[in-house]
C-alpha cells in the first residue's frame, strides 16, 4: 500500500470515528429527546461512511481488485437510518417526552401527534 | 450396505419421516389417515426394534457411523443390548399410546400424532447415540416434543404444570451445556468411548474440572430421571397431562436413568482411573432417599394418577440403587426392573385415563362417586396392574424386585436397601388397595351413564398389561437378555473396540 | 387480490439490475457469479412480486444521480454544522418544530423526501399529517423558519417532483 | 484476556440464573436468554480463545477450534427454539391463569394484607 | 501509521459506545434508550470494520452488513411497540 | 407322576366358572368342581407311594438368574395339605352353591376360590422357595378378593384391606427371608435347603432368616400380635371363612413352619419365640372366643387359639410335639370347617349370627344342630372325636418341657386352662344357639337348609367321628408320612390309639372339661368382668393407624412439594452447586499452562458493556421493556465477541437469533403487565437466590478460565485436515455442521420444527385481553402502518433476500449457511409483517408455514437418505467439482441440499411462530374494537 493511500485511509478512519464520537457525545449531552434524536443520524451517515470508504480502499488494495462491498452497508444505512429516526420521532411524540423549554412551535408537536394540519383546530 | 445394515438408524428415521409426512396437507387434514399411518408406523417400529434385538443377540453390538465418519470424529449410533432393549420398550409404549390416543384423545389439539412420533424419535435417538453432544440434541428433541405433548388438550392445570416442567428443564438444558463444555474442554472429544479412554489419562487439575463437569451432568440427568431432590416437578406433571402422554412419559425418567448409567456407571465407572465411580457417593444416599420420599408420597396420593406418578419416583429410586450397587448382577436386575416398571406404570396411566373418563367429575380422585359403567373389566385390569406395581406374583414386578434384592450381597448395603424396597412395596400395597377399594368398591350405587371405554383403548392397555405376565413366563429369556445388556454395559467399549465393531459390520 | 397475477419475466427491471449489481459487488465480478447473480436477479423479483405495491418509476436516471450527489454533499456539510452545535453549550441551542407543506404525496417520493430531510443533520422528519399535506420536522437549531422551509422544498422536493414526474 | 472473558461469562451466568429463580414467567424468559448467552460463550471458550484466525481454510497455520463453534451454533438454534416455546407458553399461562406468576397465582402478599386489615 | 489510525479510531468508537451505554442506562425515557441501542448498533458496525482492518481480514464484513440490516429491524420493532403495543397486527 | 400336574389343574379351571356362569347354578358348580376333583384323584393315585415313605420332586427351569424354577414335590406333608385343600375345597364348592344368593356373582366367587385353591396347592407342593413365595402371595391376593367379595359392605372392604396389608407385609418379610436363606444355602431348591439345617443354624444370618420367616408365618397364621386381622376377615361369605380362614390359608403359616422345621427348628431361639407366641395366642384366642356374640367371631377366635396351639407344638422342639402338631392341623381343619359351614347354615336360614338373638334352634333344625354339636365337641376335645386325640397328644407334650426351668410346670397348667376355655366356648356355641329358650327378634323363621347344603357338614363330621374312633386305620399312614416330611428324620415311637390308660394328659382333659363347665356356668360374672375392659375394635384401630400415617405422609409431602417453581428451581441450582463445587475446592490453581492473551481497551469496553448490560437487565427486570433493551445490548456485544474471537458464523447466527428473539419477546410483552409486581412475601429468598446464583457464576467463571488456559488435545485437528478433502468445504464450522456432525444439525432443525408446532398448539385457543392503552395510560397511536416504514421495508425486501442467498451460497466455504440465511429471510418477512400487518401479508403470501417446515425437514432427511443409494450410511455427503465452459470450475455438493432443508425449516418455523402470534392478536383486536 502506498503511503498516500495509507494516509487517506488513516485520515478517513480518524475523521469517521471523530464524527461518530461527536454524534455519541451529542446523544449523551443534548438536553431533550428530540435534540438527542439528531445525534445518531451523524454517526450512521458520515461517520460510518468515512470508515467504510477507508475499508473499501484498504481491501481493494489488499485484495488487488476493486472492492465495493462496504458501499452496500452505506447504502443500507442511508436507506434505513432516516426511517429509523422517523420511527423514533413518532415514538417520542407518542410518548409525550419532555421538550426543552425553549423549543419553538411546541403547538406543532401537538398537531403532529394528532396527525392534523397545523391550521386545523 | 444393504437396507438391513441401516437397521440401527431406523428407530430414529421411521418416526422422523412419519412425523414429517403427517405435516403435509393430505395427512394433516385427516385424523383417520393420521391414525392409520401412526399405528402402522408404531407396529413397524416394534418389528424393527425386535429384529434389531435379535440381530444383536446373534451378532453382538451394532455400530452405525453417520455420514460415514468414524468415531471419534463423526457421530455414531451404538446399538448394544441395553440401548436396543430400551428402543423396544419405547416402541411398544409408542404403539400402546398411539392406539389409545386413536380413541379420541388426539382430537383435543393439533399435531398430536406428529408430536408423538417426534417424541419417539428423540427418545430412540437418546438411547442409541454414542456421542455426548448428540445426546444433548436428542434430549432437546424429546424435551421439546414432551413440552408440546404435555399441554395437549389444554386446560389451566396442564399449562401451569407445563410452565414448571418447561422452565426447570430449560435450566437443566443450560446446565447440560455447561457440563458438555467442561468435558469437551478437558477431554477434547465428544464420543463416549473416546471420552472413556481419555479420562484415565487426565492430569491432576484437569481431573478435578472433569469431575465437576461429570457431576454437573448428574444433576442434569437427575432432573430428567426425577431423583431426589429434583423430582418435585414429576407428580403434578404426570398427573395433569392426558393419559396417553403420561403413559409415554413413563419412559422419560428412564432416559435420565439410562444416561446416568451410561455416563456415571460406565464412562466414569470402574475403568475411569482416578475418577472411578465419582457419582456413587452421591447416588447411593440419593437413591435411598428417593425411594423413601417416593414411598411417603405414594401413601399421600389423593388420586390414581398422582399415586402412579409417585410410584414412578419409587421406581427411579430403585433403579438408582441398582446403578449404585455397581455390579453386573445389579445392573441386570435393574434392567429387568426398568422394563417392568415402565410398562406397568404406563399401563396404569392409560387405565387411569379410562377410569377418569368414566367417573365424571370425580375423575380419578379417591372419593365416593357413582359406579363406573365398566367397573368390572377396569377393576380386573386395576388389580393386575396393582399386583405388578406392588411387586407381587404372578406378574413381573416380583421378579424384578427379587432380582434386585438378590443382587444386594453386602450386608452393609442390604441393611438399607432391603427394608426400603420391601417397605416401599408394602406402602404401595396399602396405597393401591386403598385406591382400588375407593375407586371400585366405595360407590354410591348410582349408575353412571358416562362414556364407555373404547375397544382400542382396552387393546392398548391390554397390550401393555399382557407384557407383564409374558415377562414372567419368559422370564428366563428376558433376564438372560438383561444379563447380556448388563454385561455389555459394564464392560464398556473402548474407541478401538468400537471401531473394530464398526469395521466388522 | 384474488385475481391471478399475470406472469412477468421482469416485473421490476430496475430492481433486477440493482440486484445483479449488488450480487457482483458481493462477489467481486467473477464469471460464475455473473450467471448466478442473473438467476437471482430474475428469481427474487418473482418471489417478491406479490409483496410489492406499484410504485412510480424514476423518469430520468441522470437526475437521480444528481440528486444523490447533492444529498451526499449536504450530509457532509450539515454534519459539520451539527458537530459544532454538539460541542457548544446546550443553552445556545434553539430547537423547534416546523410544518412543511407538501407538494408530493405518492408513497415512494414522499419517503425519499422525508428521508432526505432526516438524513441531512439538523432536521428530523417527525410526522406526517393524515392528509399527507404537511410534514412536521424537528429542527435542532432554528434561526429562520420560513427560510428553512423554502430551502427544503427547493433543494429536495422540487428535484423529486421532477424525477418522478408528479 | 481470558480472565476478563471468564469474569464476563461467570457474571452473565449468575445474572441469568438469578433471573431464572424469580417468580414471573417473563422475567424467567429474560433470564433464560441471558443464561443462554452465557452458556454459548462458555461452550465456545471450551476450545480456547483465538483471535484473527477463523476456521476458514486459507492456507495459514493457525485456526480457531471449529468444533466448539459448531456446537455453539447448534446450541444457539436449540436455545432459540426453547426460548420461543417458553415465551409463548408464558403467554398462554398469562391467558389461562390471568396472571404471569410461575405458580399460577400471585403469592399471598402479607404486607398488603396487613395494610388492608 | 495505519495501525495507529485504526487504534485511535477504535478508541474513539469505544468512547462513543461507552457514552451510548451511559445514555442507555440513564434514559430517562424508554425512547431515549431505544436511540441509545440504535446508535450502539451503528457504532458497532464501525468497530467491526475497524477490527477487520486491524487484522487485515475480510471476514468481518458480513457481520457489519447484518448489523446494519438488523439494527433497523430491531429499532423499528421497538418503536412500533411503543406506538401500538402490538408490533405485528 | 401325576402330582406335578396337580397345581396346574385348578389353574386351568380358574376361568371355568366365569365361562359357565351364564348356565344354571348347578352346572356352574359342577363345571367348577371337575378339575379340582381330577386333581384330588391325581393325589390319591400317588398316595400309596407317599405312604410308603417316598417323596418326589421334579423341576423345570424357569428364571435361572433368579433361582426360580417350576418345581413341585410330593411328600407326606404336601400330600396331607393337598388332600385338605382339595377335599375341603370341593365340599366348600358344593356348600357355596346353596349359600350364595341370586344377587351374588357366582362365577366370580368360584373364580376367586379356584384361584385361591391353585395358590394354596402351589404353596404346599412347591419344591422351590421362590416359587413357594410366588404362590404364598397369590393366596394373599385371592383372599383379599374373597374377603372383599361383598364390596358394597364397608366392613368387608376394610377387613379385606387389613388382611391384605398384614399378610402382604408378612409376605415381604418372607421374601427377604427366603432370599437370605437362598443366599446362605446357595440354592432355592427345597431338596437342598431342607438338608442344610446345620449350615443354616450356624450361619450368622440365622437369626435374621428365622425372624423373617416367623413374621411371614405368624402374619399368615394370625399369631399374636398379628392375629387381629382374622376376626375381621369374617366379613367374607361363610364358605370363604370355612375354607380360607379355618382350614387352609391360615394354615399356610403353619405349613411354612412345618416345611422349614428341619432347617430352622431346634434352636433355643426357635423354642422361645415360637412356643411362647403359640402359647400366648392359644390363651388369648381361647379367652376372647368366649366373649364374642357373633357366631363367626367366636369361631374366628377359636381358630386363632387352635392355630396358637399348633404353633406352640411346633415350637416345643420335640419330635412328638411336631407329630401332634401335624395331627392337630388335620383335625382342626376338619372340625372347624364343618363348624363354619354349620354357622353359615344357621346364618343363612335364620338371618342372624348374633348369639343373643339365636336361641333354641334345636327345634327348628335338629339335624344341623346335631352335626354342629358333634363338631363342637370335637373342638372342645371330647373323647371319641378327633379333637380329643390331638389334644391329648398336646397335653402330653406340654408335660415334657423343662426349658422354662423351674417354671416349666406353667406350660401344662396354662394348656389346661386354655383347654377349659375351649370347652367353655364350645359349650356356649351349643347351648346358646340350640337351647337356651326361644329365638329373639329374628327376621325369619329358621328351618333346615337344602339337602345338599348339609352334605359337606355331614361328610366332615363323619370324618371327625371316624378319625376319633379309628385313628390308626383312617389317618395313621397319612400322619406318619406327613410327620416324616416335617421332621426329615426317622419317626420316633408314638401311639395313636384312643385309650392310653389313666395318665396325666387324661386328667388334664378331664380337668379342662370340668373347668370349662364351671366357666360356662359362671359366664355372667366373667362377661361382667370382661365388659370392664374397653372393647378394642382392631379394625378401627388399624384403619385409624393407616389414616394417620396417610395424614402424616400428606403433611410431609405438602411440605416438600409446595408447588413453587422458585423452590424447585432453587433446589436444582443448589443441588448442582453442591455437586460441582467440592472438586473445584481441591484445585490448587485454575490457571493452566497456556500463556494468556493480552488485554486491550476494546476488550475492556466490551466487558464493561457486557457486565453493565447483564446487571442492568437484572436491575431493570421489573421494567420489562427496558430489560429487553438491555438484553439486546448484551446480545449485540456477545455477537461482537464471537466475531472478535474468530467465530464469524457464530456472530452472524447470534445476531440474527437475537433480533428474532427480541421481536418475539416484544410481541409477547404486549400481553404481559409491563412491570413485574414485586414479590413482597419472601424477601429472604432474594438473598438466597442471589447467593446461589453468585456461587454458580463464580464456579462457571473459574471453570471457564481453567478451560481456556489449559492446553487441549482435541479431535478438531481432524476436522481442519479433512474439511476440504473429505467434506468439500473450506468453512470448517459449516462442514462440521452439515457433514461431520450433520446428525446434530438434523436433530436441531427437528427441534426447531417441533417447537414451532408446539407453539402453534399453544396459540390455538389462547384468549388474551388486549390493552387499549399503554401502561402509562396513553391511548395507542392511530396509524398502524407508517407509510415510510412500509415503503422502505418493501423496497428492502429484495435486497434482504439477495443477501440471504449470498449468505446461503457461501456457507460451505465461508462464514454463512442455511440457518443464518433462513433467519435473514425470516427477518425480512417479519419486517413486512411489521410494516404492513398480517392481513396484508395473508392476502399476498399463500405459503402455509408448517408445510414449509415439513418441506425443509423432508429435504434434509431425504438428502441424508440419498446416501443409501450409494451404499453409504445416512447423511454421507457427496461433492464434485464441475467445470463448465466460460464459467469455470464450481462445486456441487449434497451439503447444499441439506442446508436448503435447514433454510426452509428455519423460515417455516420462525414465521409460523411469529405470524400465528400476530394473527391471533389481530383477530382479537378486531373483536375488542378500536378505540
Ligand atoms: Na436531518
Ligand atoms: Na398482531
Amino acid at each position: 500500500m502506498t503511503v498516500f493511500l495509507e494516509a487517506v485511509v488513516s485520515v478517513l478512519l480518524v475523521l469517521g470515528s471523530i464524527v461518530m464520537l461527536v454524534g455519541s457525545i451529542g446523544l449523551a449531552k443534548f438536553p431533550d429527546y428530540f435534540t438527542r434524536l439528531h445525534a445518531p443520524a451523524k454517526s450512521s451517515t458520515l461517520g460510518v461512511g468515512c470508515i467504510l470508504i477507508a475499508s473499501m480502499i484498504f481491501f481493494s488494495v489488499q485484495l488487488g481488485h476493486v472492492n465495493f462491498k462496504e458501499a452496500l452497508i452505506s447504502m443500507f444505512l442511508l436507506i434505513t437510518a432516516p426511517v429509523a429516526a422517523h420511527m423514533l420521532a413518532k415514538a417520542g411524540l407518542h410518548y409525550k417526552v419532555n421538550m426543552k423549554d425553549n423549543t419553538q412551535n411546541q403547538q406543532l408537536a401537538k398537531k403532529a401527534y394528532l396527525h392534523q394540519s397545523p391550521d386545523e383546530k | 450396505m444393504g437396507l438391513f445394515d441401516h437397521l440401527v438408524i431406523f428407530p430414529v428415521l421411521i418416526p422422523f419421516f412419519v412425523a414429517v409426512a403427517l405435516l403435509f396437507p393430505s395427512l394433516n387434514n385427516s385424523l383417520a389417515r393420521q391414525r392409520v399411518l401412526t399405528i402402522a408406523a408404531s407396529i413397524l417400529m416394534v418389528v424393527v426394534a425386535f429384529v434389531l434385538l435379535f440381530k444383536i443377540k446373534d451378532q453382538g453390538i451394532q455400530v452405525y457411523a453417520l455420514g460415514d465418519w468414524s468415531a471419534p470424529f463423526g457421530i455414531i449410533l451404538v446399538a448394544d443390548a441395553f440401548s436396543v432393549l430400551m428402543v423396544c420398550l419405547s416402541a411398544v409404549l409408542g404403539l400402546a399410546v398411539t392406539l389409545y390416543a386413536s380413541a379420541g384423545e388426539d382430537k383435543n389439539g393439533a399435531f398430536f400424532h406428529p408430536l408423538i412420533m417426534f417424541q419417539l424419535m428423540g427418545i430412540n435417538g437418546a438411547f442409541l447415540t454414542g456421542d455426548a453432544f448428540n445426546l444433548f440434541v436428542f434430549f432437546e428433541v424429546l424435551l421439546i416434543a414432551s413440552y408440546s405433548l404435555m399441554m395437549h388438550g389444554g386446560g389451566k392445570q396442564r399449562i401451569q404444570v407445563n410452565i414448571h416442567y418447561v422452565f426447570l428443564n430449560l435450566i437443566g438444558s443450560s446446565l447440560f451445556l455447561f457440563a458438555l463444555g467442561t468435558l469437551y474442554g478437558t477431554l477434547g472429544t465428544l464420543n463416549f468411548a473416546d471420552m472413556a479412554d481419555r479420562i484415565p489419562l487426565l492430569s491432576s487439575n484437569e481431573l478435578l474440572i472433569t469431575k465437576s463437569g461429570a457431576l454437573l451432568l448428574l444433576a442434569v440427568f437427575g432432573l430428567k430421571a426425577a431423583m431426589l431432590p429434583l423430582h418435585f416437578w414429576l407428580p403434578k406433571a404426570y398427573a395433569s397431562t392426558s393419559a396417553p402422554v403420561a403413559a409415554l412419559f413413563a419412559i422419560m425418567t428412564k432416559v435420565g436413568i439410562y444416561s446416568i448409567w451410561r455416563v456415571h456407571g460406565v464412562m466414569f465407572g470402574d475403568q475411569a482411573g482416578e475418577l472411578a465411580n465419582i457419582a456413587l457417593p452421591w447416588l447411593w444416599p440419593i437413591a435411598l432417599l428417593t425411594i423413601a420420599i417416593g414411598a411417603v408420597s405414594v401413601l399421600a396420593s389423593k388420586s390414581l394418577r398422582v399415586l402412579c406418578s409417585n410410584l414412578v419416583i419409587v421406581s427411579v429410586g430403585t433403579l438408582l440403587v441398582t446403578i449404585s450397587l455397581n455390579t453386573v448382577q445389579a445392573a441386570a436386575a435393574g434392567i429387568y426392573y426398568l422394563l417392568h416398571s415402565t410398562v406397568a406404570c404406563a399401563a396404569m396411566f392409560l387405565l387411569a385415563g379410562v377410569i377418569q373418563q368414566q367417573r365424571g367429575k370425580a375423575e380419578d380422585r379417591f372419593v365416593t362417586t357413582r359406579t363406573m359403567p365398566q367397573a368390572g373389566i377396569l377393576g380386573f385390569i386395576f388389580i393386575l396392574l396393582a399386583i405388578g406395581l406392588i411387586g407381587m406374583p404372578p406378574l413381573s414386578g416380583f421378579v424384578g424386585k427379587a432380582l434386585i434384592l438378590q443382587s444386594v450381597t453386602k450386608a452393609s448395603q442390604a441393611v438399607w436397601v432391603w427394608p426400603l424396597i420391601l417397605g416401599a412395596g408394602l406402602i404401595a400395597l396399602i396405597a393401591l388397595s386403598r385406591a382400588g377399594t375407593a375407586l371400585f368398591w366405595r360407590t354410591n350405587g348410582e349408575n353412571n351413564t358416562a362414556l364407555q371405554g373404547q375397544p382400542v383403548q382396552y387393546l392398548a392397555i391390554g397390550l401393555l398389561v399382557g407384557i407383564l405376565p409374558l415377562m414372567v413366563i419368559f422370564g428366563g429369556a428376558v433376564s438372560d437378555f438383561a444379563q447380556l445388556a448388563a454385561e455389555q454395559l459394564k464392560a464398556g467399549l473402548s474407541l478401538q473396540q468400537l471401531n473394530e465393531v464398526a469395521n466388522n459390520g | 387480490m384474488d385475481k391471478v397475477r399475470k406472469f412477468i419475466w421482469f416485473p421490476t427491471p430496475y430492481h433486477s439490475i440493482l440486484l445483479w449489481l449488488v450480487w457482483q459487488i458481493l462477489h467481486d465480478f467473477s464469471r460464475g457469479h455473473m450467471v448466478l447473480g442473473a438467476v437471482f436477479a430474475i428469481v427474487i423479483p418473482w418471489i417478491v412480486a406479490p409483496l410489492s405495491e406499484k410504485e412510480p418509476v424514476a423518469k430520468n436516471p441522470l437526475t437521480v444521480l444528481r440528486y444523490t450527489f447533492r444529498l451526499l454533499f449536504d450530509i457532509v456539510l450539515s454534519n459539520y454544522d451539527v458537530a459544532k452545535r454538539v460541542l457548544q453549550s446546550n443553552r445556545s441551542l434553539r430547537p423547534a418544530f416546523i410544518a412543511v407543506p407538501l407538494a408530493i404525496n405518492e408513497p415512494l417520493p414522499l419517503t425519499i423526501f422525508t428521508s432526505s430531510v432526516s438524513l441531512t443533520p439538523g432536521t428530523v422528519s417527525v410526522e406526517l399529517s393524515d392528509d399527507r399535506q404537511w410534514l412536521y420536522v424537528h429542527v435542532l437549531h432554528l434561526e429562520d423558519e420560513q427560510q428553512l422551509i423554502n430551502l427544503i422544498k427547493r433543494r429536495y422536493e422540487a428535484p423529486l417532483k421532477e424525477i418522478f414526474g408528479c | 484476556m481470558e480472565l476478563v472473558y471468564a469474569v464476563c461469562v461467570g457474571f452473565m451466568s449468575a445474572c441469568g440464573i438469578f433471573l431464572m429463580l424469580r417468580g414471573h414467567t417473563f422475567t424467567l424468559v429474560i433470564g433464560l436468554t441471558l443464561l443462554s448467552y452465557a452458556v454459548n460463550l462458555f461452550l465456545f471458550a471450551s476450545g480456547g480463545l483465538t483471535i484473527g484466525a477463523p476456521a476458514v481454510l486459507n492456507g495459514s497455520e493457525n485456526y480457531a477450534d471449529p468444533l466448539p463453534q459448531a456446537l455453539v451454533l447448534t446450541a444457539i438454534v436449540i436455545g432459540f427454539a426453547m426460548t420461543a416455546f417458553a415465551v409463548i407458553l408464558a403467554m398462554r399461562g398469562r391467558s389461562d391463569m390471568g396472571n404471569d406468576h410461575v405458580d399460577g397465582t400471585e403469592p399471598f402478599d402479607r404486607l398488603a394484607a396487613e395494610e388492608k386489615s | 501509521m495505519l495501525s495507529y489510525a485504526i487504534l485511535t479510531a477504535c478508541g474513539f468508537i469505544c468512547c462513543a459506545l461507552a457514552l451510548n451505554a451511559w445514555r442507555l442506562i440513564i434514559g430517562p425515557t424508554t425512547p431515549d434508550r431505544i436511540i441509545a441501542v440504535d446508535t450502539m448498533y451503528i457504532n458497532s458496525i464501525a468497530l467491526i470494520i475497524l477490527l477487520g482492518l486491524y487484522q487485515g481480514s475480510a471476514s468481518y464484513y458480513e457481520g457489519a452488513l447484518l448489523i446494519a440490516l438488523l439494527g433497523f429491524v430491531s429499532t423499528s420493532a421497538f418503536c412500533k411497540y411503543l406506538l401500538r403495543g402490538d408490533i405485528i397486527e | 407322576m401325576h402330582y406335578f400336574w396337580v397345581p396346574f389343574l385348578p389353574m386351568l379351571g380358574i376361568l371355568v366358572p366365569l365361562l359357565t356362569n351364564k348356565f344354571s347354578r348347578s352346572v356352574c358348580t359342577l363345571a367348577t368342581a371337575i378339575l379340582p376333583a381330577l386333581a384330588l384323584c391325581f393325589i390319591l393315585l400317588d398316595l400309596p407311594a407317599v405312604f410308603a415313605g417316598q417323596s418326589f420332586s421334579r423341576s423345570i427351569e424357569w428364571i435361572p438368574q433368579l433361582g426360580l424354577a417350576l418345581s413341585f414335590r410330593l411328600d407326606g406333608l404336601s400330600a396331607l395339605f393337598s388332600l385338605l385343600i382339595l377335599g375341603i375345597g370341593l365340599l366348600v364348592i358344593l356348600y357355596a352353591r346353596y349359600y350364595l344368593s341370586k344377587k351374588d356373582h357366582m362365577g366370580r366367587f368360584y373364580c376367586y376360590l379356584i384361584m385361591f385353591m391353585t395358590a394354596m396347592l402351589g404353596i404346599v407342593m412347591s419344591n422351590n422357595m421362590l416359587q413357594l413365595w410366588f404362590f404364598w402371595e397369590l393366596t394373599s391376593i385371592s383372599s383379599f378378593l374373597l374377603i372383599g367379595f361383598w364390596s358394597h359392605n364397608s366392613d368387608a372392604r376394610k377387613g379385606a384391606r387389613m388382611a391384605l396389608t398384614i399378610t402382604g407385609a408378612g409376605g415381604l418379610a418372607l421374601l427377604a427371608g427366603i432370599i437370605l436363606l437362598g443366599q446362605v444355602v446357595g440354592s432355592y431348591d427345597l431338596d437342598v435347603v431342607l438338608n442344610s439345617g446345620e449350615l443354616v443354624k450356624q450361619h450368622p444370618y440365622y437369626l435374621a432368616i428365622l425372624g423373617l420367616f416367623l413374621i411371614g408365618a405368624f402374619t399368615k397364621s394370625a399369631q399374636f400380635p398379628f392375629h387381629f386381622w382374622l376376626p375381621h376377615a369374617m366379613a367374607a361369605p361363610t364358605p370363604v371363612s370355612a375354607y380360607l380362614h379355618s382350614a387352609t390359608m391360615v394354615k399356610a403359616g403353619i405349613f411354612l413352619l412345618a416345611r422349614f422345621y428341619p432347617v430352622l427348628a431346634g434352636t433355643e431361639v426357635w423354642f422361645v419365640v415360637v412356643s411362647l407366641t403359640g402359647l400366648f395366642t392359644l390363651l388369648l384366642g381361647a379367652y376372647s372366643a368366649l366373649f364374642k356374640h357373633d357366631l363367626k367371631g367366636l369361631l374366628a377366635y377359636s381358630t386363632i387359639s387352635h392355630l396358637g396351639l399348633i404353633v406352640l407344638l411346633l415350637g416345643l422342639n420335640t419330635q412328638l410335639a411336631a407329630i401332634a402338631a401335624v395331627f392337630h392341623i388335620m383335625n382342626h381343619a376338619v372340625f372347624k370347617a364343618s363348624l363354619f359351614m354349620a354357622a353359615g347354615i344357621i346364618d343363612h336360614e335364620s338371618g342372624s349370627r348374633d348369639m343373643r338373638k339365636l336361641n333354641g334352634l334345636w327345634k327348628y333344625m335338629p339335624i344341623t344342630a346335631t352335626l354342629a354339636m358333634v363338631a363342637s365337641a370335637s373342638m372342645a376335645g371330647v373323647p371319641l372325636l378327633n379333637g380329643f386325640l390331638s389334644k391329648e397328644m398336646f397335653f402330653a407334650e406340654t408335660l415334657d418341657q423343662s426349658i422354662l426351668g423351674a417354671m416349666s410346670w406353667l406350660i401344662p397348667v396354662l394348656a389346661t386352662i386354655a383347654g377349659a376355655f375351649a370347652v367353655a366356648y364350645s359349650l356356649r356355641f351349643i347351648h346358646d344357639v340350640f337351647f337356651n329358650g326361644e329365638p329373639k327378634g329374628l327376621t325369619k323363621t329358621p328351618h333346615e337348609p337344602p339337602r345338599y347344603m348339609r352334605v359337606p357338614v355331614e361328610v366332615l363330621v363323619a370324618i371327625c367321628l371316624l378319625v376319633g374312633i379309628f385313628p390308626n386305620y383312617t389317618i395313621g399312614p397319612l400322619l406318619s408320612s406327613a410327620s416324616l416330611a416335617v421332621l426329615n428324620h426317622p419317626l420316633p415311637e408314638y401311639n395313636l390309639s384312643l385309650w392310653h390308660g389313666f395318665n396325666i394328659p387324661l386328667m388334664m382333659s378331664g380337668l379342662a372339661i370340668v373347668g370349662g363347665l364351671a366357666i360356662y356356668l359362671n359366664r355372667k360374672h366373667l362377661f361382667k368382668f370382661a365388659g370392664k375392659f374397653p372393647d378394642i375394635d382392631a379394625k378401627v384401630e388399624f384403619e385409624g393407624y393407616i389414616q394417620s400415617s396417610v395424614k402424616w405422609a400428606q403433611k410431609v409431602t405438602a411440605k416438600l412439594e409446595t408447588g413453587s417453581l422458585q423452590r424447585y428451581a432453587f433446589l436444582l441450582c443448589f443441588f448442582a452447586l453442591l455437586l460441582i463445587a467440592p472438586p473445584l475446592l481441591e484445585l490448587d490453581t485454575t490457571r493452566g499452562s497456556l500463556p494468556g492473551t493480552p488485554v486491550n481497551g476494546a476488550v475492556i469496553v466490551a466487558a464493561v458493556l457486557l457486565i453493565a448490560g447483564s446487571l442492568a437487565t437484572v436491575i431493570w427486570s421489573h421494567y420489562r421493556l427496558i430489560a429487553l433493551l438491555m438484553l439486546s445490548l448484551v446480545g449485540l456485544v456477545v455477537s461482537i465477541t464471537f466475531a472478535y474471537f474468530s467465530a464469524p458464523d457464530l456472530a452472524l447466527t447470534q445476531l440474527s437469533v437475537e433480533i428474532v428473539t427480541v421481536i418475539l419477546l416484544l410481541l409477547a410483552l404486549y400481553f404481559f403487565p409491563q412491570h413485574t409486581p414485586t414479590d413482597k412475601s419472601r424477601p429472604n429468598h432474594f438473598v438466597r437466590d442471589l447467593a446461589v446464583a453468585s456461587f454458580i457464576g463464580c464456579i462457571i467463571g473459574s471453570i471457564c478460565f481453567a478451560l481456556m488456559t489449559h492446553p487441549l488435545d482435541s479431535i478438531s485437528e481432524f476436522f481442519l485436515a479433512n474439511a476440504k478433502t473429505g467434506g468439500g468445504g473450506t468453512n470448517v464450522v459449516n462442514v462440521i455442521l452439515v457433514d461431520f456432525r450433520g446428525f446434530d444439525t438434523f436433530g436441531e432443525i427437528t427441534v426447531l420444527g417441533i417447537a414451532a408446532l408446539g407453539i402453534h398448539k399453544l396459540i390455538a385457543g389462547m384468549r388474551l385481553s388486549m390493552r387499549t392503552k399503554d401502561h402509562d395510560g396513553r391511548p395507542w397511536a392511530t396509524d398502524k402502518y407508517p407509510v415510510l416504514l412500509s415503503v422502505v421495508s418493501q423496497s428492502l425486501l429484495p435486497l434482504f433476500l439477495l443477501i440471504s442467498a449470498y449468505i446461503f451460497m457461501r456457507g460451505h466455504n465461508l462464514p454463512g449457511g442455511g440457518f443464518i440465511a433462513g433467519l435473514i429471510t425470516s427477518i425480512a418477512l417479519i419486517q413486512q409483517y411489521l410494516a404492513h400487518g398480517v392481513d396484508w401479508m395473508v392476502k399476498r403470501v399463500s405459503v402455509r408455514y408448517h408445510y414449509m417446515i415439513a418441506i425443509g425437514l423432508v429435504t434434509a432427511g431425504l438428502t441424508g437418505l440419498g446416501s443409501w443409494m450409494f451404499g453409504r450410511p445416512f447423511l454421507t455427503s457427496w461433492f464434485e467439482y464441475v467445470s463448465l465452459p466460460w464459467i469455470g470450475k464450481f462445486e456441487l455438493t449434497s451439503a447444499l441440499l441439506f442446508d436448503l432443508g435447514v433454510y426452509f425449516t428455519v423460515i417455516g418455523a420462525t414465521l409460523l411462530i411469529l405470524a400465528s402470534l400476530g394473527k391471533l392478536t389481530t383477530k382479537e383486536r378486531i373483536r375488542e374494537g378500536e378505540r
